[in-house]
């Protein structure tokens, strides 16, 4: 079984090729039973893997050729598979597969509906890849893989032009911190003399010193990839525009699986990571500030979509944070829990969306909860993990990640503190949205609810999110043991209640509105708040006018080459030079006779000039 | 033809005399054919001093060179008032600022 | 001192006559004067001992040559009008530049033989001699010479050649 | 003899294609197809008799016997010049991929060029053969006299078929090929005679002016010469204006061959020449040399951004590209060296392949002005995705080949010069902004108000074939490049040590 694991990013490859060839000519029902299928039958093998692995929790390797070969440079197409692969091929292939599911209902009025099947096989793939990878070369092509299918799939509809320039943003931002993370291999690679990830950690810990500036730099290096990648502080701008594309790609890419490859990649290369305590401390701040920033900008967003994805950005920032301070467990097992409820509110979504002549302000919402009974469900559940709520899935990982914060040296407290904050704000915002929406006067009519194909993605998650928290995740051999002692008891009960008190301020703003907050919302302090979180604190703003309009400016003022003007210089040197002859050419004989006097003269002067021909007396 | 003493400087003097004077007609003049006559003055002067060259030395050289440049102004001639012929056909007159074609 | 005196006076003869030549408006004036000129350049020949070279500048230059010119000059049969055009010529204004230049230049001349000393030598260079030079040393360009004065033969015939069918 | 067969071959197919005319209008371009392929064949036929291509023997400069193919024959025995060609693996490789993508460009004029086509095809078989002694001559006067020969024939394609603005760009190209040209011509000079009065023997052979001795001031500027002439053909910023202009209005096959080999002439006369003949004089000279690279891939990448003309986007991102290339050849390890080489082979297939998606856009809707296009991937989804997997190779999509390029040559700089390796990895972004902008412009977006009415045929069979050969080959370098890698590594490896030996005393 285990040498067949290449067949699981394969497939779904093979899958991909043959609807891109076969756009034209494939049945809809046979490009939907690919599509499906081929990560399906991923997700059967991912089990079949799964279950021998936890039979004999072996971590192996497999190296199918040497990609490259350049004097000791010999990089392997080669896949690594531990506890760490297998969690993370679980929720790909897994949470994949029912949302590829849903889309044979959400996009089936497309046109370019196997073209939407390539790409998100094609997604699954490169996935795959990233995650199976045994060396950070092959990681970095899954890396750069689903970027591109993240952009494709961003840009889907592509005849509005402002999906192409979220996709674009989308590339490009990523494309930046990726820049830095291939920086961070080049060092690797020069440092340590190999990319492969179990090798490289090796030899790491017997070159490099703890705190040492190295290990710094090269972590920095790797976390400037993951901070593009995963959407976090400064480069998380791109992932509130990525929402143009359609819906079930917003809950695969940008939800559950792509945009946690960062906090896959920082625990997969831990070892270096705990070489540089200062890194891991940059880690955790960022996350901290991600999250409450994520969490502000989330409150006070209309569009449902983009409700979804700052808080994807701020539950992600939270998976930073326990990175951060060495929660490496329990970040990965937030990963996978917020994937199944953040996949299921997407889905959630999509199908508000679909369904309601994609309507996407939620104050034109309202009252579906008995119009939409399976979307309704799905949203209080997904909403109920997403604001940790006891017994749900979300609970139990941001319990842990919370409490192993407070336990961090020095700024552990104000670590807790901030994600205390974050939780407050998820539950408000999460269960804001499920009032607007699902309560109230209806103000728009659906043309009814999901069909089966949404409705089994939609309950399975449920559950999932629901149960998902009793998992456990067999990475205990990847990762260093957590410290076993507990916080005082009281760190516990606030950490449960914070997210209770969120959500009845929700239900008394938003539902009963016991509690009357328009006199600090129309405050103009209250406004320039709002105006300052509703446009995500400014920062868009702040880079269209650091960065892109300059480079805009810059890249129109060479346009025409201005090089080209030193050798233009040369030209019209010439053309002056020419200029004078033309008109030294007057046609007139006596003119040319006389100019050659003169050089005759001038010449024969010049040349009395030379002693030997100069006239010498008595010469006879 | 004892005590022959004519000094070459003078010879030198005449021939030189003569030159700038064909060359200041080959200048003022505009009728082609005085043009010629004046290269015709400007080649017997260089033939002239190369004779008296010759003659100094007692060498037969330079009455070579004079039969050379004898061969060269004849040819000259030849083409150049075969020239004239088309030039007065072709534009009716011998002005030479008239019949130019040749600016740039 | 015959031939010294001789020598100015076919000197200054020489200049006077080139002088005249190149003024004349008349283009069969300023011929002859050119033909007197000729004349007096092959006295000089004679006098400085070249007898051959002084036959040849009678014969040839101021026998064929200018008869050359005699008879284009006659062909074209150049009238009254072209005499006056040519007088307006010599005004000042037209003649000082150049006039200034060949100064320059006879100056220039000047002081390159202003240190040649000597008188040229007492003998005769006879035809002989320069007969023996010529099919010598000298074969090489009387063979060049005798492809000028070919294509100089085959360029005139053919211009005048084209100017005397057109005339038909 | 091999070597002046193939070369013979396409001199010869030229003059037939030029003939055929009289036989139909469509002869000539089957007759030139015919002949590179007929190239083809004749070169695989010879090097299927050799030994495993991938296990080559390092070839050793001063040793011609050890390459794997030599020849050499008296010319002017007077002056030492001979007739002297020699294959090793990186020839060999430049020799594949001039005669594939010449086929490929033949392919791509099949509908391009309507005039004369004749005096076409024989001008761009005249071009191939005359890349194909730059890539084989060793004999330095020879090298220059086949650097000359490339350049009319393809001076004449820009001229006379190429576009609105053809005269002009013709000119430029011509003026600065030439100058440059001659710059090398007098540095090849003075290094002969600099060799003559140190062994007393005129010779112009590669194997005989390697190890020349000479003054540090010398070597300085004869280097100077080469390299010039060098960076002019690559084009590196800032000898790259003639680039621009002259892609832009070339007809398409005549940019896919300025792109795709003739650029690489450059290159390959970098590694052959400009660094083993003054490997001194390149050392000390290699941080102005890497630093031109890095603001070439950044300058070029800026002003791709900005275009509007489809094909001027792909020419300035030609010259972003070389600026890696640059960067491999004069961080002189063989990480950055085998970099470059693979920048070589896969910019000429990705770059060839987005000027004959320029080319069809322009025989389809007649302009190249991006400003007139706009979801065209509606009517063209064919065209759509192949332009989309180009623009996403030329960007650097790892397990495309132009990733392993730039990788390796970033890799390898990086060991020489960290933070100018900061600045080419700049090359990254900004090669995502253009790339994606001009898939934007062209094929996505709001279908173009113009083009409504317009129907566009999609790539046909010959096209999608063409297509797919580069394809195929971009993905093979991608994924498996080492036949390439080990084609290079022995040539590489004595280069390197040869001039290792001449620093190291």
């Amino acid at each position: 079984m285990a040498d067949m694991i290449w067949l699981v990013p394969l497939i779904p490859l093979l899958s991909a090729i043959i609807l891109m060839l076969g756009s034209a000519i494939l049945p809809r029902l046979l490009i939907g039973l690919l599509g499906v299928g081929s990560v399906g039958l991923a997700a059967l093998l991912t089990m079949l893997l799964g279950l021998e692995f936890l039979a004999n929790p072996e971590p192996f390797q497999l190296s199918l050729w040497t990609w490259m070969q350049v004097g000791n440079f010999s990089p392997s197409i080669a896949f690594y598979f531990d506890g760490l692969t297998l969690v993370m091929m679980s929720v790909i292939t897994g949470v994949g597969f029912l949302i590829h599911l849903f889309s044979t209902e959400f996009m089936e009025e497309d046109t370019s509906y196997a073209r939407y099947f390539a790409y998100l096989n094609m997604f699954v793939a490169a996935m795959l890849v990233l995650v199976m990878a045994d060396n950070l070369l092959l990681l970095y092509l899954g890396w750069e893989g689903v970027g591109v299918c993240s952009y494709l799939l961003v840009g889907f509809w592509y005849q509005d032009s402002a999906n192409g320039q979220a996709a674009r943003k989308a590339f490009v931002v990523t494309r930046i911190g990726d820049t830095a993370m291939a920086l961070g291999l080049l060092l690797l690679f020069t440092e340590l003399g190999t990319l492969d990830i179990q090798a490289m950690v090796g030899a790491a810990n017997i070159e490099w010193q703890v705190g040492g500036t190295l290990p710094l730099i090269a972590c920095l290096l790797l976390l400037g990839g993951a901070v593009g990648k995963s959407a976090q502080l400064p480069l998380h701008t791109w992932l509130p525009d990525a929402m143009a594309g359609p819906t079930p790609v917003s809950a695969l890419i940008h939800a559950a699986t792509m945009v946690t490859a960062g906090v896959y990649l920082i625990a997969r290369t831990h070892g270096l990571f705990l070489l540089a305590p200062t890194a891991m401390m940059i880690v955790a701040l960022v996350g901290l500030a991600t999250l409450l920033m994520a969490a502000f900008t989330a409150l006070m967003q209309t569009d449902i979509k983009r409700i979804l994805a700052y808080s994807t950005i701020s539950q992600i920032g939270y998976m930073f944070l326990a990175l951060g301070v060495g929660a490496w467990t329990a970040g990965i097992f937030h990963l996978m829990t917020h994937a199944f409820f953040k996949a299921l509110l997407f889905l959630g979504s999509g199908a508000i969306i679909h369904y309601l002549h994609h309507e996407h302000n939620i104050f034109k919402m309202g009252g579906l909860r008995t119009r939409m009974p399976v979307t309704f469900w799905s949203f209080m559940i997904g909403s109920a993990a997403l604001a940790a709520l006891p017994m749900t899935s979300g609970f139990f990982s941001k319990d842990q990640i919370l409490l192993q914060a407070y336990q961090f040296s020095d700024i552990g407290p104000l670590l807790w503190f901030g994600g205390l904050l974050g939780a407050l704000l998820t539950a408000i915002y999460s269960f804001r949205l499920v009032f607007v929406v699902f309560f109230g006067k209806a103000n728009t009519e659906p043309e009814g609810d999901t069909g089966w194909r949404m409705a089994v993605p939609l309950i399975t998650l449920c559950t999932l999110a629901m149960i998902g928290g009793y998992f456990i995740i067999p990475v205990a051999d990847v990762f260093p043991v957590a410290s076993g002692d507990h916080p005082a008891h009281w760190v516990e009960y606030v950490s449960i209640s914070v997210p209770l008190l969120g959500v009845l301020l929700a239900y008394l703003i938003f539902q009963s509105r016991q509690l009357n907050v328009d006199r600090w919302v129309s405050s103009s302090v209250g406004q320039a708040l709002r105006r300052f979180w509703l446009s995500g604190w400014g920062i868009d703003w702040l880079y269209d006018r650091a960065f892109v309009r300059p480079y805009y400016r810059i890249s129109g003022l060479l346009k025409n080459e201005p090089i080209d003007a030193i050798y233009g210089l040369v030209v019209a040197i010439n053309q002056t030079f020419n200029h004078w002859l033309v008109e030294s050419q007057t046609g007139r004989m006596r003119w040319y006779v006389a100019s050659m006097v003169l050089g005759l003269i001038v010449l024969l002067t010049l040349a009395l000039q030379i002693p030997a021909l100069q006239p010498t007396e008595g010469a006879s | 033809m004892e005590g022959l003493n004519i000094p070459l400087n003078h010879i030198l003097l005449v021939s030189s005399l003569l030159f700038s004077i064909g060359m200041l007609g080959l200048m003022i003049r505009r009728n082609i054919i005085f043009i010629l006559m004046s290269l015709e003055v400007m080649l017997n002067s260089a033939a002239l001093a190369f004779v008296a060259a010759g003659a100094h030395w007692g060498q037969p050289d330079g009455q070579v060179i004079f039969m050379l440049i004898l061969t060269v102004a004849a040819a000259e001639v030849a083409v150049g008032l075969g020239l004239v012929l088309q030039v007065q056909r072709r534009f009716k007159t011998l002005d030479m600022d008239s019949a130019n074609r040749m600016r740039g | 001192m015959l031939e010294i005196t001789l020598f100015y006076i076919a000197a200054t003869i020489a200049l006077v006559a080139t002088v005249l030549a190149m003024t004349r408006a008349n283009a069969i004036h300023a011929l002859i004067y050119l033909i007197v000129s000729l004349l007096a350049v092959a006295v000089i020949f004679f006098l400085i001992g070249a007898p051959f070279a002084a036959a040849l500048e009678i014969v040839i230059y101021a026998g064929a040559i200018m008869v050359l010119f005699v008879f284009v000059i006659m062909m074209l049969n150049l009238g009254e009008e072209g005499d006056a055009r040519e007088r307006g010529l010599l005004h000042p204004k037209i003649w000082a530049g150049p006039a200034l230049l060949s100064l320059m230049l006879f100056s220039e001349l000047l002081y390159m033989i202003s240190t040649v000393d000597g008188p040229v030598s007492s003998g005769v260079v006879t035809a002989k001699e320069v007969g023996l030079a010529l099919f010598g040393p000298y074969v090489l360009a009387v063979e060049i010479a005798s492809m000028l004065l070919l294509a100089g033969l085959v360029g005139s015939y053919h211009l005048g050649r084209r100017y005397l069918e057109r005339e038909e | 003899m091999v070597m002046i067969n193939l070369i013979l071959i396409l001199l010869v197919g030229g003059v037939l294609a030029m003939l055929s005319e009289r036989a139909g209008e469509n002869m000539p371009r089957r007759v030139a197809l015919t002949v590179v392929l007929l190239d083809i064949i004749y070169l695989l036929s010879h090097l299927s008799g050799m030994a495993d291509l991938t296990q080559l023997q390092a070839p050793m400069p001063d040793d011609p016997s050890t390459w794997l193919m030599h020849f050499k024959a008296q010319w002017i025995p007077a002056f030492g010049i001979s007739i002297e060609f020699a294959l090793d693996g990186v020839s060999l490789l430049m020799v594949m991929l001039t005669l594939v993508l010449g086929a490929i460009a033949i392919s791509s004029s099949w509908t391009d060029v309507m005039a004369k086509r004749g005096f076409f095809e024989a001008n761009l078989l005249w071009t191939l053969a005359g890349v194909l002694g730059v890539f084989m001559a060793l004999d330095l006067f020879l090298f220059f006299l086949f650097w000359e020969v490339m350049l009319i024939p393809m001076y004449f394609m820009i001229a006379i078929w190429g576009h609105e603005n053809r005269g002009y760009a013709a000119m430029k190209f011509f003026i600065f090929t030439q100058a440059s040209g001659l710059l090398m011509l007098v540095a090849t000079l003075g290094l002969v005679a600099v060799n003559h009065s140190a062994t007393g023997q005129w010779s112009f052979s590669y194997f005989d002016l390697l190890n020349t001795p000479m003054a540090e001031q010398t070597a300085h500027w004869l280097m100077l010469g080469f390299f010039i002439a060098f960076v002019v053909k690559l084009p590196a910023f800032p000898f790259h204006t003639w680039l621009p202009d002259a892609h832009t209005q070339a007809p398409t096959a005549g940019s896919v061959i300025l792109a795709g080999i003739l650029l690489k002439t450059g290159a390959y006369g970098l590694i052959r020449f400009a660094v083993p003949l003054f490997p001194e004089a390149a050392l000390d000279f290699s941080f102005t040399a890497m630093a031109l690279g890095a603001a070439g891939v950044v300058y070029g990448a800026v002003l791709a951004f900005s275009q509007t003309d489809f094909k001027r986007l792909v020419a300035y991102s030609s010259v972003s590209h070389m600026g890696f290339v640059l960067l491999g050849v004069y961080a002189w390890n063989e990480l950055a060296l085998q970099g470059a080489v693979m920048q070589m082979v896969a910019h000429g297939f990705s770059t060839a392949a987005l000027f004959m998606i320029a080319g069809s856009l322009q025989e389809r809707l007649h302009t190249r002005d991006m400003r007139e296009m706009g979801g065209l991937w509606q009517q063209m989804p064919r065209m759509g995705a192949v332009a989309m997997f180009f623009v996403v190779a030329s960007l650097g999509l790892p397990g495309l080949g132009n990733f392993v390029a730039e990788f390796l040559v970033l890799l390898g700089l990086f060991q020489v010069n960290p933070w100018m390796t900061a600045v080419a990895a700049l090359g990254l972004i900004t090669g995502a902004i253009y790339s994606l902008i001009l898939m934007q412009r062209s094929f996505q977006g709001e279908p173009n108000a113009k083009l409504e009415g317009h129907s566009l045929t999609d790539f046909g069979r010959r096209e999608m074939l063409t297509m797919a050969v580069m394809m195929v080959a971009l993905i093979g370098l991608g994924l498996y490049p080492q036949p390439v890698l080990d084609m290079a590594q022995p040539v590489l490896q004595s280069l390197l040590e040869m001039t290792s030996v001449e620093i190291a005393p």
